[in-house]
This record gives C-alpha cells, structure tokens and sequence, in this order.
C-alpha cells in the first residue's frame, strides 16, 4: 500500500513539475508588458524598466522558473501585480469558496447521475431509460452560461425562491451561504449529470451482460441481491474514475459558472488575473486548480485500487 | 483491364459502407434525428451567405430591435442586425473554428498517436507523458491560458482547440494502435517486409478509423461549447464576429429588452451540440465503439 | 425436463430467427447427456433455452420445457427462482468472467449454498467441505482468494463446487473444458465423471468435441443447423452412426497416432447453413454424400429407431449397409518425405526473455532485473519438405518460439539459420529474401486478416512485393493463388466479414504461399476450426507441402492433429525441449513423463475404452520462478529422487533420433509405461476410417 | 439636435437641484440628531490598483473617494467646493493660492490632518524623477509648503485658471506624510476600510471622527465587485446591492418600471474618440479626414449606440456640459456620402480605402465600430473592425501608434486637460498625431490666460479648428448612468461616477 502510494504520488509530482513548467511558459509569453500593465497606460519608460528590474523580469527564464517553483512551493506565492496584496491569501481563501461550491455540486451531482445511470440500466430500452437518455442529452448541449441564466430568471426573478447573485461575503457560514450555493451548484450539476448518468449506466449494461450475473441467478440469488451485491458492486467501480475525470470539467464549469453568478471564488480569480495580466496570481490559480485535479485523481486511483480486489497494493 | 474493375469495386464497396452506416444511423429515431440536425447545421453553414437574407453585419437602423417578424424571423438586435442572419454567420463560424480545431487535433492526434504508439520505447513514453500534463490542466483553464498568451483571435481559439484535443485523440488512437498492433494481420504484414508506414497507413488506421469518427464527433461537440464558453467570456472571438457564445455574451445585457436576441444562439448552440452528441451516440452504436470515460 | 417441440428465435430487424428448430429431448436422473454440433449448430441456444437465461434478444417461439412436469413458462419471477433456479446448475465455458471478480471465491460459494446472501461460520464449513469436494487441496487458503488469483482449473472447480451446491436436479455442463489446457481437461472431467457418478443427478453436457463426449457421456444428440439429426447411446453412435452427418465428423477427426501418410481425412464439403439462409428439404442435403432429389424437397422427420432417434430419409439404407454414408476420399495420396531431406531451418539454444520493469525501490536497492523467461532453450531443426510438430500447453512457450523465429519478437540468445545462413534477430534487420523465404500462418481466423481490406489486396501485395509479381499480373495471380487453396477466384472481391472461418485460414494460408516460402511456421493455425473445416485445411496442408516441397514447423497442443501432420515432434514444456524425436517414436513408449501425462489427457473417441491415467497436480509454474533442476519436477508423476530437484536432466538418446531429457533411462520409462492409445500407432477406434476404409 | 443635449442638461440640473433641497433637509434635520446608520452596499467594476498615483478607474476613484479627502472637490455642476481645505486665497497675480485645512480633521489611526500631510502628497505627484501619471500636470508648481501647522500654500510658475481643478484631480487625494504602501488605507475619509478582498468586495465602515459635519450618512459601506455589468444588475434586481452606476444602456433601459429601484442619468463630457492617425498616409492627407468627417452620421451613432440616450457630439472635446465654453455653431462638415466617397477619389484611393480599425472590448465600443463600419463603407471606407481586450490595445503603447482606433475617455470637469494631453503637438497621449501651431497657440493662451471672456474665445476658436479640420471623430458624449433602490438619499451622480459622494447617502 505504501508503495503504491509512493508511486502514484511520484506520478503526480512528475505531472506537476511538467505541468507547471507549461504553466509557466504559456503565462510568461502572454503579450503585453506586464510592467506596463502594472503601472497603467500612463507610465513612463524609466519606470517601466526600473520594475521590470524589481519584478526579476530581466533575467534569464530557466532561472525565473526555478525561482518561481521553488518561491512556490516554498509557500512564498509573490505579490498580486494588480492589486499589490499577498496572492497566497488571496487564493487560499477562494480556493475555500471554490472547495465549498465543487463539494455541493459533486453532492448533488455524482448521486443523482449515479442513480439516474442505473435506473436508466436496469431499465434498459424501457420508457425510463428514454426519459433518463432523453433529458441527459439536452442538458449535454446547454452550456453552463446558458443554464446558468434561465435558472436565474425560473428561481430569482420568477419564483423568488433563490437570489440571483453569488457574492457572499467572505467568512459566510456555510449554511448562511447555502441559498446563494444552490443555483451554481445546479448549473454545475447539469454539465457533469448527462455525463456521469451516461457513462453509468454504460459501465452497468456491460455488468449486467457479464457471466458472473448468470451464476448468480441460477444459484438463485433474488434479483435484488444480484443487482446490489454483484452488479453495482463492479458496476460503479469506474464511476469512481469517471467522476475523477469529470472533476476536471467541474474545473472548467466552475470558471463559467462563478463568473454568472458572481461567485468568488478561483474561477472567477482566474478571470481577473487574466484581464489584468497579473502573472503571479494567474500562475497560482493556475497551479492550484492542477493541483486539485491532480489529487483528485489520485484520490480516485486509491479508491479505485481499494475497491478493487483486482489491484494488489503493492 | 482488371484494375479498373477493382477500382470500381472499391467505389463500391466505400459507397456500400458509407449507406450501411447511414442505414444504421436512420434504425433509431435519436441517432436520425441527430444525424440529420447535424446535416442541416452543416448544410446551412455552407449555403449560409446564400440563403440568409442580411449580412450579418448590416445594420439596418429603422428596424432596431425588432421582434420576430417575417422580415426577421428571428427579430433583429439593438444596431438593427438581423438575428437570424447572424445566428446562420455564426453556425459557419462555429464549424470553421470548432470544426476545423477539432480537424487539426485529429489529424495531429492520430499521426502523433500511431507513430508514437506504433514505435513504443521512450518515444511513446515521453510523447504521452507530454500529453498527460496537457491534460492534468483542466480544458478550460489550458485554453483560458493559452488565449491570454496568444491573444484573443480566430486563430488562437482554433489552435487552443488543436491543443487541447490532440493529446485526447491521441490517447483514443494509441488503445486502439495497442490492440491492433498485436494483431496477426498486422504481424502478417511485418512479415512480409511491409514499412512501418504502410503497416500503420494501410493495417492500422483503419481499425482506429471508427474510434476516431465517434472521438472527432465528441470532440467537436466539446469544441461548440469550447469555442462558445471563451466567447461568452470574452477571450475568444471578439465582436463584431457573430460568434453564438459572443452573442450569448452580448445579449445578456438585452435579456429584459430584446429576448430574442439570447434565445436563438442559445437554442443553435443546445441543438448543435445535442445533435452532434446524439449523432456520435449513433455512431458508438453502428461502429461498435465501447464507452470510454 | 422435458423439450417438447422447442423452437428458440432471436429477433433480427422486425422478424425472427429461429435458430433451434422442434428439438424433443429428455433429460433424466443418471443420465449424462451429450450435445454436441459444430459452431452454428444451435447447442448453446439450446443450452441457454434449457436454463432458462436467453439473451433479451432471444425468445421460445415454441414448444414447451417441463421441468419436474411442470411448464416453466408458467411460473413467476419468484417461483422461478425458487422451483427453478435453485435446482438447476450450470457449469459454463468460461470460469473467470462467470465468477464476480469482486467478491472472495468463499462468499461465492456460500452464495450457492444460501442466496440471501448471510454468512455463517456453519456455512463457511459446508463450502469448505465443498471446495474439498471439487479437490481443491487447501479450502481455507482457496476460499479466502479472489477468482483472478486462482488459476483456471481451479476456477473451474469453484463453479463445479457451486454448481453441486445446491444438490440440483439437472446440471448443465457448457463447453466446460473447452478453454483449459489438456491436462486440467482431463483431471476436470474425471472430477465431473466422479460427482455425476456419485449424486445421480441429471446432466447435459454441451460440447464441440467428440472426444470429450465419448469420453463422458452415456448418450449423444448431434445437432446440425438447429436441429437434432441423430440421437443415440455412446457406444453405438461412435461406432456405427446412422446420419451422414455424424459419420462425416467421425471421419474428419485425426486420431491419436494416424499420420497422414496411412490416413486420409474426409473433410464434409461446404459450411454449415445460417439460420437465416436453411435449404429447403433435409438441412444436411447440400453437404450430403447420400442427398437425393426427396432430401432436397421433404424435411425428414426425428425417426425413432432401436436405440435412439435419426433425421434422414436414407438411414434404414444405412443401417442396413446399402448406403455409404462417408464422404468420399480425396483424390491422390501423400507420399512420404525423403528421409535424407536437408535441413532448411536450424534453431540453436533459443531464448526469450522479456524483462520485468523494477519498482523505484527495487532499482535503488540494486535488486537484479528479474524477466519472464518465456523461452529458456529450444533447439529445432526442420527438414525441407518435412513436418516438424511442436507441442506443449499453454505457457510453455511454443508460441514465443515461433515468433522469435521469425524475427517477430528479437530473440535474447540462440542462433536461427535458414538455408545455412544466420538471421539477424530483429526482423526488420532480416534481408528481403529471408523474409520471403520463411512465412507463417497465424493462430486465429479472426485476427488473420486485416477486416478492412479485400482478399485480393490482402493477397496482390505479398505476389508484388515478395514474389516480385508485375502488378498487371497481379490479378491472374491472385485468382491461381486462391484457386491453390480451393476457393473460387471470385474471392478476390469479398471481405474477410464476408467469409466463414475456415475459407479465412485459407486465404491466411494462400497469403503465406504467395511469398513461396522455403519454411512455413503455423502457429496453432486449425485450432480455432470446427473438426470438419479442420479436416480439410489439414488435408491441404498435406497437398501443399507435396506440391511445393516446404518445410513446415507446426505449433499445436492438439496431439491429435500434431501426430497426423508431423514427421519429427518436440515436446516443449517452460520454454524447454524435453522429448524430441521422430513422430512415431515420441507417440510411443518410452515416453518424457511429462509427454506421457499429455498423450494420457487426450480424450480418445472411443466410449468404454479403459486406458492408462497419467494426471499431473498442480498448475505450471511461473515462468518467472521457473523451478531448478529438471523445470518438471514440481509437477512430475515419476519423480525418482532429489536430482530432479537439483540437477538438470540428462539427455538420454534412442533409437532414430528420438531424445528424452529425463533423469530416469529410457529403459526403465519404458518398462513402466504401456503405450496410450491402441498398440502403438494403430487408430484405436474400431470401424475408424483407416486408409482407403470406404466399404 | 442641440434641443436634446440641453433637455438632458436641464433635466439632470433640475433634478439635482431636487436632490439637493432634499439633502439639505436632511442633512438640516441630521445636524442636531443622526448618527450614521444602515448600509449602504454598492455594486461596481473590480478595481486594481488603489495607490492613488494609479488609480484611474471609475471604482478605483471610489474607493480613493471613500478613505481618503480631496483637498477640494468639484460638485456635480463643476463648481469646485470645499473638502479638506475650508478656505483658500488666490493672490492677484494668479500664482500664489494659500489654503486653510480642517482643523478637526484626523487619520483613521487618530493621528491629525496636517499641512506636512497635504505637501508629502503633492511633492509625491509633482516628483518629475518619480515620473508618476501626475507629474505633468503639476509640472508647473513651482513649491508646495508648509505655512502653518495648518496651513499649505502653492506657488506657480504660472498662471492657470483651471488650478483648483487640477488639485482635485483623481489621484489628488490626501495621503499621509511619508506613505508609501497604501495597503493599509490610512486616510481621513467619511469611511474606514475594515476588509478588503481583492476581486470580492471591499467593507468599509463610517468615520467615527469624519471633520464634515452630518457625514457619512451611513454606518456601513460595502462596495461589491463585479466583473459583469448583468451579474450586477441580476444583483440590484434581487435586491443583494442598492447602487449601481456605470450602467451599460441597454441594462439601464430595462429597469424602467422596476418597482423598488430608480434610475440615474447624468450627461457626461465622456467621450470616444474615433481618431485617424494624422502624420503619415493615409490620414496626413486633409482630404480623408474631412472624407471621414464627412461619412460620419454623428446623429444616427447616437440613437443607435446609445439608444439616443448620448448627447451629440462636433469632434471636439469641448462638450455642451461646458456651458459658455461650448460653441453650439462649431460643426463638423454636414453628412454626405457622395462628396466622401468624391474626395477620397482625389486623395488617390478611386476604389476606396482600406484601415484597421482598433478598438477595445470595453463598453459601447465595439457598437461604435461596427456602425461606424457600415456608415463609412457607404463613403468608400472599407473598414476591418479589430477589437481587442484593453490590455492588448492599451499594452505597449499601441493605441498611440495605429492609424486608426477607437479611445475612450472620461469625464473631466474643465476642457483644458484634453487639449493638453491629447491634442496640443507634444501632448503626452497624442494618439491622432495632431500638429497644429496654431491650436497650440490657443491651447497655451486658454490654459494660462486669467481673463474668462479670452479663454472662451481661445475655446471657441479650438472647437472650430477641430471640427472642420480635426483628424477626430467624436460622435456624442455618453451619459453616466445608473440605478439606485428606493429609500435611499442624498446620492448625487457625478458624470465621473467614482467621484460621486457616497458619505452623503442615507439609508432607509
């Protein structure tokens, strides 16, 4: 076990390293001068390169890298360019807000898709697996945007159940909060709900299909035993994978979503830290949403290896 | 005398697929209906200069916000552009850009994909490990990236596409290539001196050709909403392109004044996007493709 | 149970299939009953339709299945279970994917024995006695075990054990043995032989292979094309069969210790119909030696006769001896080979390695690089218009062996030499013209041919580019090519899709041929046919090698087909040679032991027959750990003593060539070995076609 | 046409004046009793930089305006008015002005508002070795001292009657003597920053010891960032803020009849600037600009891009809001496609002429272009529209150096500032290349000049120049628009949103 883990986690450190590598190439040739974007269109040149110099921009970039890796996983993140504060806090503490928004959309999510996929399954070709098929499809095609505003105008400004807009204050308890989470966690719902569902209810069809449930009936196991015990048992073992893969689309609806509602947290950060060039933060938020997708596979390798007889830990 | 036989033969037989896979599309009703929304997209995205009745950038001042009328069947916008018009610019848009980013991803993919895993050894290892980076950044984010690198441009949201889609292909392609490479076929050419390309062009493509139709299918329909989610944000194609996404965007501001400005590129990109899902769901099922997470 | 007038259909587009057609059987307690047919005969269907788990595509489309008098259409989900399930049991084809990989075996079992699913440390006893029961040496350590970690046999034992767990009433057997090696084949069917003996139960068991139904079974139904042509006790269906079609799979099975000089198989001609395309009139009368104009027009009806059933107009001819139901001999007789041929393929010391990836850990500990050593030292020769068979189960490396041969994979050590000159290892280092010179068919049919490409492309590109045939030439070529292995020339047009498995190992073998190979390696190239198409590649085979003088190395771990087709055998076992000789020498004592068990496994078709049982214990090993000494020790039946363990064997010499690696002299093997099937090469079988047998 | 523009002023002044009766109601009635109470949460773009030497945005302003005090301020009718500085003295010559500070007046950490206070901040913008965006402006102050413990008083090289405007500039707030680091938000303003989370909002609470009398009027200010305009209107709808300015017109248009929330409309001098780089082809030559001048439908810009909402503009910068400076009969050339198309033929491009045209993402821009597009294509302008993200245009200098591009510019309460910056010949963001001694001449003479009747001839003369000939296009002057809920007072929207006062804003 502990050897397994160690070479996931040297998997993982190994993607990191080349992962921030590109992370930081593709940030350090965004065009525009960053010390100009820094000082604003009204900057003279003497001021320009005097924080260029500052800013360690003349150096050679192998070093501005290893600088900046070390710097980062040093804990020391840079200042904001744009905004002149500490960029760790800044994304820590979205981040939180980022965590708390993805936590409610997974668990609204993942159950959802999981039990519409097997229903869908186990009802295959029926009339429920058409209404399940059906409505999975066109919530694939509607983009995060889209859905994110007609939920906006059915639930705020129709019903008036929800508030149409996400900008809770920082330090908002969670139940506080939880109003202002529905809407985005829903939006983010849908995009990963069709696809989860899908795959589901895939990976149950093939179960269903394998000897093993022949056994099992003819030793005769009642139905439900056979689908709980056996089928789901396996069944719902790459749906761990699945929903590992679908974290990072939740990465990519997240950055559309908070940015619908207002929401702060990294997505909407991102967004910001593009629009202003502000390099640093931009790498950070960069780097702590690989990160996340990062561990999140690992979480979902370890379980997968856990559950599954088939992998020996070693 | 007999090579013109077999060429026709080969018409035929290429003829014969083609019918078989549109036959099999057509045996349910999800996989027509997808096949044929998508054909029309298509189809009005290659007439569509020729069948709108504006450009869709003229702006005609007297009929400024206009609701849906037979003049404007789709109402017209805030500068008097005609929505329709614009939303059929835009499905020529979106396959120029989604589609042909999805085209160079595939092609790059399967090449990068069959030599690498064709070849084996480091070449394969460092290749893929490339790719898995590429893809430990979410799609979003890498593209959010890349155009602030690039710069927002027609050009940079197609090759953001490219990006981050071969690295995908490529993975599709290289299950594929690992299965078939074993096969004895393929072993059988090996022995009879074939070159490498002609084993890979001649004996393994065309068992990866079925994955990659359902995979460039899936791709593209990502790339619709790629393309629409950098331009809703405002960092792909800018106005006054009549990008769906860019319109979407747009009309937000409009959505109390001049509805009909945000529910028809809203209802062309959910439409497209279903039938190019529903049709690589047609396909998976005609060519046999197994689910891939 | 009873069938009555079962008909089972799949639904294809809007109309139905009907793929078993009014079969009537009766299945009682005792009784083990034979189904057998070749692929497309409708057994499984049949099989499937008995337990009650067709497909969902599938359905009765008539007759009725009583089990215990009672119409099983008739009862409820519940009661089905109940009445139904919980007293019939299956023992299907394949044991990995019919255990839940998920669960430990010892759960399974339990399962069997309570389906609630409760766990009991009563049950755990019961279960474990079960597991004992099935010879399974230590329950405890089996029972804790997940299926993947268990080898075949021992898979198949837990759902042998499952399937007795529940006392049934019926036990279907499907294809049991069908994808073990010979040697768990054999101690797996003497384990359902001892269980069927010992509970009375009811069995059908489903099978392809004569052997293993004569072997088994106190009664046989033969199926053809969905329906049952003839039905009879064991002893009197292997001897004197009253269908032609039954007479004509007897005849296409080689017999352990025929070769193809002294016997000539009798292929049945055409394939078996689809359901979808039945000939009007008697569904054999395409492929019958006896059809006449009535066959062709009126469906013969299930006759009784003394001891069984029958479905053919023409068997009272038959029985009364005034009809020849066998085919007809092929044309023309196989000569035997020079003797002082030369060799045209030498193998020396070949080895092949693939070496295991070292974890982080190991690599910093500086632990050696530990490899899977497939093949560990095979020396072959092949003669030029010879046959040289290669035998051994699975793992043993035969299939390693060839494609090191042939450059597929770069060997780790040894010499290959074709016509005298060493071969680079790597193939694609290897001159056009020794590629050219040494070909090879593969194992299987499906694989054997690239889907997407039409025969003739297959085909045309070998002519041009080995055989250096002009491309306006090429078309001419193709056809003289395809007319060289039986097919019609309009071949060159179809897709492998198109073709039936045995016309694609044709045009597998004419691809190899197109180069005019000096040496031809078949790698497993009949196994995966039906006994019938069997026959007449084999026959081909024969023809062809006469024809074009070359040299053959033939890979199989069918016996059978092995000492019909080779002049010289070896017998590899963990990547070793361990008994080589001329064919006839190595089918007959003194006997490798390991050879011995081997011989002693192969499933005679000859009912009643007692013979000798040799049976290995155990699986083979690792061929990561291969054993010291002799590789055999671990398993062998004659272990003599501690220099088994600790010193590789000797090889000892006789007679001809013939060389065993064994501890113990040939002398004292052959004193204590009797020879395995008739009296040391004469078909052991009664009645069987011996050479010009048409009568 | 001018009707419009005057209806707009008019309207707006009467309800100001409205606004004001009602403060000073209140602020009347609030004297003797009210201590600041409710919260006032206000919806804005997201700022960035909050040093005040850089600060420029609207919501950068705000903040700055919020904290910190000006040492003057200028009130929604451009009259300047008294903030730290209760009372100054111009000498006769024009180049001494002598302020007197609030006595009363302290820093959020307690410590007093002194004279040293206000000459640390204004040798930090003057610092022509700092080279900060302020430093030009200031360039002609010749010291700034201490006369008193409170007490500061200017001297300049020379006159200029537009200086007490100047010292209100945005960046002009009052810092600390010897700040440098603004993070911590030490000022003397109506509101005290308790948090700041950048890319969030900002939290702010009322000034215990604020020296103005009656402010703030809230106890509770939070400002809520958004970095979409819809996602803050969603959020006035819902009722999670209560102000909003800077409103996109379309977002404007729809709360009309929203029960519960009132809507904002100030003319503004703002502008967009569609200017033709004029020292090199094409635009060098006077017969394509006034090609351009006269394809451009200025009226029909209007209604279309701001929905008539705009005022109308006759390229120049010098906009009716101006008053006596603005010269109502300095237009450009009447619209007339043939004649465009004619000169364009005489400059040597017979089959029309081919720009890019440059604009960023932001705001009505890209509107603008595209009808721009469509109404110089009828004058033979074959124009390709490039619109690009703010950073891109402005990053490295290349709005100044394209032939031809869209700019905005903001709101300023005197004219002189553009006429300096963007038009005099060696004005510092001379993006149309524009040389004319002549104008410089009137340039100079308006910025120094002491005598009004002079300085609005200067103007009128410019506007005349500029309008004819001008390598410009400015095609109306947008409004500053907004929304605020009901129950709230005192609020007075400024044509520069951010310098609006929030202090004097009353909850319900």
């Amino acid at each position: 076990m502990a050897r397994f883990l160690l070479r996931r986690a040297g998997f993982l450190l190994l993607t990191l390293v080349f992962t921030s590598l590109l992370i930081f190439l593709i940030t350090q040739a965004l065009p525009g001068d960053v010390a100009r974007i820094l000082l604003g269109r009204e900057a003279s040149a003497q001021a320009l390169a005097q924080l260029r110099a500052q800013l360690g921009l003349d150096r050679p970039l192998p070093i501005q890298y290893l600088t900046w890796l070390g710097d980062f996983v040093r804990g020391d993140w840079g200042t904001s360019f744009s905004t002149g504060q500490p960029v760790r806090e800044l994304v820590l503490s979205r981040l939180g807000n980022s965590l708390q928004l993805a936590g409610l959309t997974l668990l609204i999510a993942v159950p959802t898709a999981v039990g519409l996929g097997v229903l869908a399954a186990l009802y295959e070709e029926s009339w429920i697996d058409t209404v399940i098929s059906l409505a999975s499809l066109s919530v694939v095609g509607l983009p995060e945007f889209i859905t994110g505003l007609v939920l906006i105008q059915v639930f705020s400004f129709r019903l008036g159940w929800l508030p149409a807009n996400s900008s809770i204050a920082p330090g908002t308890g969670l139940v506080a909060a939880l109003p202002y989470l529905v809407l985005p966690a829903l939006t983010a719902t849908l995009v990963l709900l069709a696809y989860v569902a899908r795959l589901t209810r895939a990976s149950v069809l093939v179960e269903l299909g394998r000897p093993y449930v022949r056994t099992a009936v003819l030793k005769g196991v009642p139905w439900r035993r056979v689908v709980i015990a056996h089928v789901l048992r396996n069944a719902l073992l790459p749906t761990i994978t699945v929903i590992a893969i679908s974290f990072g689309w939740l990465i990519s609806g997240l950055i559309v979503v908070e940015n619908v509602f207002n929401y702060p947290g990294l997505g909407r950060l991102l967004t910001f830290a593009i629009a202003r060039r502000d390099i640093p933060l931009l790498q950070a938020v960069a780097l702590v949403a690989v990160l996340g997708f990062a561990l999140a596979n690992l979480v979902a390798d370890i379980l997968y290896a856990v559950f599954n007889p088939r992998i020996t830990l070693r | 005398m007999a090579r013109p036989a077999a060429a026709a033969g080969i018409v035929r037989r290429r003829s014969g697929a083609w019918r078989r896979l549109l036959r099999g599309l057509y045996a349910r009703p999800s996989s027509a209906l997808g096949a044929t929304l998508a054909a029309a997209f298509l189809l009005l995205a290659l007439l569509g200069p020729w069948v709108t009745p504006y450009g869709p950038l003229d702006q005609d001042f007297a009929a400024r916000s206009q609701p849906p009328s037979p003049a404007h069947p789709f109402g017209t916008d805030h500068l008097g552009r005609d929505v329709l018009s614009r939303v059929v610019a835009g499905d020529r848009d979106i396959f120029l850009l989604a589609g042909s980013g999805t085209l160079v991803a595939v092609l790059v993919g399967t090449l990068v994909g069959l030599a690498a895993s064709y070849r084996g050894g480091w070449v394969e290892e460092v290749t893929y490990r490339v790719f898995d980076s590429l893809l430990a950044i979410p799609a979003l984010l890498l593209a959010l990236l890349l155009l602030g690198s690039l710069g927002p441009s027609r050009v940079s949201v197609l090759a953001v596409i490219a990006v981050a889609y071969t690295p995908i292909v490529a993975r599709v392609v290289r299950s594929v290539v690992l299965d078939t490479k074993t096969k004895e076929y393929v072993l059988a050419a090996r022995m009879q001196g074939e070159s490498t390309a002609f084993v890979l062009g001649r004996e393994v493509l065309p068992s990866v050709l079925p994955a990659l139709a359902v995979e460039s299918a899936l791709r593209f329909s990502y790339a619709i909403f790629l393309v629409a989610s950098l331009g809703f944000l405002g960092v792909g194609v800018q106005p006054p392109n009549p990008d769906w996404g860019l319109m979407v965007s747009e009309a937000r501001d409009y959505v109390y004044l001049t509805p009909w400005t945000l529910t028809f590129p809203a209802l062309a990109i959910s439409l497209l996007v279903i039938a190019v899902n529903l049709l690589a769901d047609g396909l998976k099922r005609v060519l046999q493709v197994g689910d891939t997470p | 149970m009873r069938l009555e007038g079962v008909s089972v259909g799949y639904r294809r587009g809007r109309g139905w299939v009907r793929a078993v057609r009014d079969v009537d059987l009766t299945l009682e307690r005792g009784v083990t009953y034979g189904l057998v047919g070749e692929s497309g005969s409708g057994k499984t269907t049949l099989a499937h339709a008995v337990l009650q788990s067709l497909p969902a595509h599938g359905r009765l489309l008539g007759g009725r299945i009583l089990f215990r008098g009672r119409d099983l259409a008739t009862l409820g989900p519940e009661a089905r279970r109940r009445e139904f399930h919980r007293r019939v049991a299956l023992v299907p084809q394949d044991p990995l994917p019919s255990l839940n990989p998920a669960h430990r075996v010892g759960r399974q079992v339990e399962e069997a024995l309570d389906p609630s699913g409760r766990s009991t440390p009563e049950l755990r006893g019961r279960a474990h006695a079960l597991l004992e029961a099935v010879g399974l040496a230590d329950p405890e350590r089996v029972a804790g075990a997940y299926p993947h970690q268990l080898s075949g046999g021992m898979q198949q034992r837990i759902l042998i054990a499952m399937a007795l767990a529940g006392e049934p009433d019926l036990l279907v057997l499907d294809e049991p043995t069908t994808n073990l090696d010979v040697t768990t084949e054999a101690t797996i069917l003497d384990l359902v032989r001892r269980l069927v003996h010992d509970s009375g139960t009811a069995v059908l068991y489903v099978s392809h292979s004569l052997g293993v139904v004569a072997e088994l079974c106190d009664r046989v139904a033969v199926l053809y094309a969905g329906e049952m042509v003839e039905d009879a006790p064991a002893t009197r269906l292997f001897t004197q069969p009253r269908h032609p079609y039954t007479q004509g799979l007897l005849d296409s099975v080689p017999r352990l210790g025929s070769t193809r000089h002294e016997v000539t198989l009798r292929p049945i001609p055409g394939r078996i119909p689809p359901a979808t395309d039945l000939p009007a009139g008697c569904v054999f009368a395409p492929r019958c030696p006896l059809a006449v104009d009535d066959c062709r027009e009126a469906t013969p009806a299930l006759e009784a006769t003394p001891e069984g059933r029958v479905r053919c107009w023409r068997w009272p001819e038959v029985e009364a001896g005034q009809a020849d139901p066998h085919q007809p001999a092929p044309a023309g007789r196989l000569h035997a080979p020079a003797e002082d041929a030369e060799a045209v393929l030498e193998v020396e010391h070949l080895a092949k390695r693939f070496p295991l990836r070292r974890s982080l850990v190991e690599l910093l500990r500086g632990a050696p690089r530990r490899a899977v050593r497939a093949v560990e030292d095979v020396s072959l020769s092949v003669r030029r218009g010879h046959t040289l068979g290669l035998v051994g189960e699975s793992g043993s490396g035969k299939s390693t062996t060839a494609r090191s041969v042939l450059g597929l994979e770069a060997a780790s050590a040894g010499t290959v030499r074709l016509l005298g000159d060493e071969l680079p290892r790597r193939l694609e280092r290897r001159p056009a013209s020794a590629i050219r010179r040494l070909q090879m068919v593969f194992q299987s049919s499906d694989e054997a041919l690239n889907p997407y490409r039409s025969v003739g492309s297959t085909l045309g590109r070998p002519l041009r580019r080995m055989a250096g045939v002009p491309r306006e030439e090429a078309a001419e070529r193709v056809a003289r090519l395809l007319e060289s292995v039986q097919l019609p020339r309009s071949y060159a047009e179809k897709r492998p899709a198109q073709l039936s498995g045995g016309e694609k190992q044709r045009v597998a073998i004419a691809r190899a041929f197109a180069a005019e190979p000096e040496v031809l390696v078949f790698d497993e190239s009949v196994s995966g046919l039906d006994v019938s198409v069997q026959a007449a590649i084999l026959n081909l085979l024969g023809e062809l090698q006469q024809v074009r003088g070359s040299g053959y190395l033939f890979i199989s771990h069918d016996l059978a087909v092995v000492g019909f087709l080779a002049d010289q055998v070896a017998v590899v076992y963990l990547g070793r040679v361990v008994e080589t000789g001329p064919a006839r020498s190595v089918l007959s004592p003194p006997y490798h032991p390991y050879s011995e068990a081997l011989l002693s496994a192969v499933p005679l078709l000859a009912p009643g027959v007692e013979r000798a049982r040799v049976r290995l214990e155990g699986d083979v090993p690792s061929p990561v750990d291969v054993p010291g000494g002799c590789p055999f020790h671990t398993r062998c039946p004659r272990l003599v003593g501690p220099q088994c363990r600790e010193q590789a064997p000797p090889w000892r010499h006789g007679p001809d060539g013939h060389a065993i690696a064994c501890h113990i002299p040939l002398e004292e093997l052959a004193s204590v070995q009797t020879a395995l099937f008739g009296d040391g090469g004469a078909p052991a079988v009664p009645g069987a076609t011996s050479e010009g047998g048409d009568g | 046409m001018f009707m419009n523009v005057w209806k707009n002023v008019r309207r707006t002044r009467l309800r100001t004046v409205v606004a004001a009766l009602a403060a000073a109601l209140l602020v009347g009635g609030a004297v003797a009793q009210s201590a600041p109470s409710g919260t006032l949460r206000v919806g804005m773009e997201t700022p960035s930089k909050l040093d005040p030497a850089y600060a420029s945005s609207d919501a950068e302003i705000a903040v700055l305006n919020a904290v910190y005090d000006y040492l003057v301020d200028v009130d929604a009718d451009n009259n300047v008015q008294p903030r730290l500085a209760t009372s100054w003295k111009v000498s006769s010559d024009g180049l001494t002005y002598t302020f007197e500070l609030a006595t009363d007046a302290t820093w959020h950490d307690g410590s007093p508002v002194t004279a040293q206070d206000v000459v640390y901040t204004f040798d930090r913008l003057r610092d022509p070795a700092a080279k900060l965006p302020t430093s030009d402006l200031y360039a002609d102050i010749a010291s700034v001292t201490a006369s008193g413990p409170h007490q500061v008083t200017f001297t300049l090289k020379k006159t200029n009657p537009f200086f007490l405007y100047d010292l209100s500039d945005n960046h002009a707030v009052i810092v600390k003597n010897g700040t440098t680091d603004f993070t911590a938000f030490d000022g003397s303003g109506p509101f005290v920053v308790q948090s700041y989370h950048p890319d969030d909002r900002m939290e702010l609470t009322a000034n215990p010891h604020y020296f103005m009398p009656g402010k703030p009027g809230v106890a509770k200010l939070e400002l809520i960032f958004f970095s979409d305009p819809a996602a803050e209107v969603s959020a006035l709808r819902g009722g999670q803020i209560d102000l909003a300015t800077r409103l996109p017109t379309p977002l404007y248009q729809s709360l009309a009849n929203v029960k519960g929330i009132a809507r904002l409309d100030v003319p503004t001098n703002g502008f967009n600037v569609i200017r033709l780089r004029s020292d090199r082809a094409p635009g060098n030559d006077p017969r394509v600009v006034e090609a351009l001048k006269l394809a451009v439908d200025r009226q029909a810009i209007t209604d279309a891009v701001t929905q008539g909402l705009g005022a109308v503009g006759n390229d120049t910068p010098i906009g009716p809001l101006y008053k006596a400076y603005y010269d109502p009969n300095a237009q450009p050339p009447q619209t007339d496609a043939a004649k465009a198309r004619e000169l364009l033929k005489e400059a040597g491009y017979p089959d029309g002429l081919k720009l890019d045209l440059h604009t960023p993402n932001t705001g009505d821009r890209p509107d603008l272009a595209v009808v721009l597009k469509q109404q110089l294509a009828k004058a033979g302008f074959d124009i390709n529209v490039i619109v690009e993200p703010e950073s891109v245009y402005y990053g490295d200098n290349k709005w100044l150096d394209v032939d031809f591009g869209i700019t905005g510019w903001g709101s300023r309460p005197y004219p002189q500032f553009y006429l300096n910056v963007m038009l005099a010949c060696n004005a510092k963001w001379n993006e149309s290349h524009y040389c004319n001694p002549a104008f410089d001449a009137l340039v100079e003479d308006a910025g120094t000049t002491l005598d009004a009747a002079k300085r609005v001839a200067d103007y009128h003369e410019i506007q005349a120049m500029l309008a004819s000939t001008g390598p410009i296009v400015i095609p109306y002057f947008f409004p500053q628009l907004g929304a605020i809920r009901d129950g709230f007072s005192g609020y007075q929207l400024k044509a520069f949103a951010g310098r609006s006062d929030l202090a004097a804003v009353h909850a319900p």
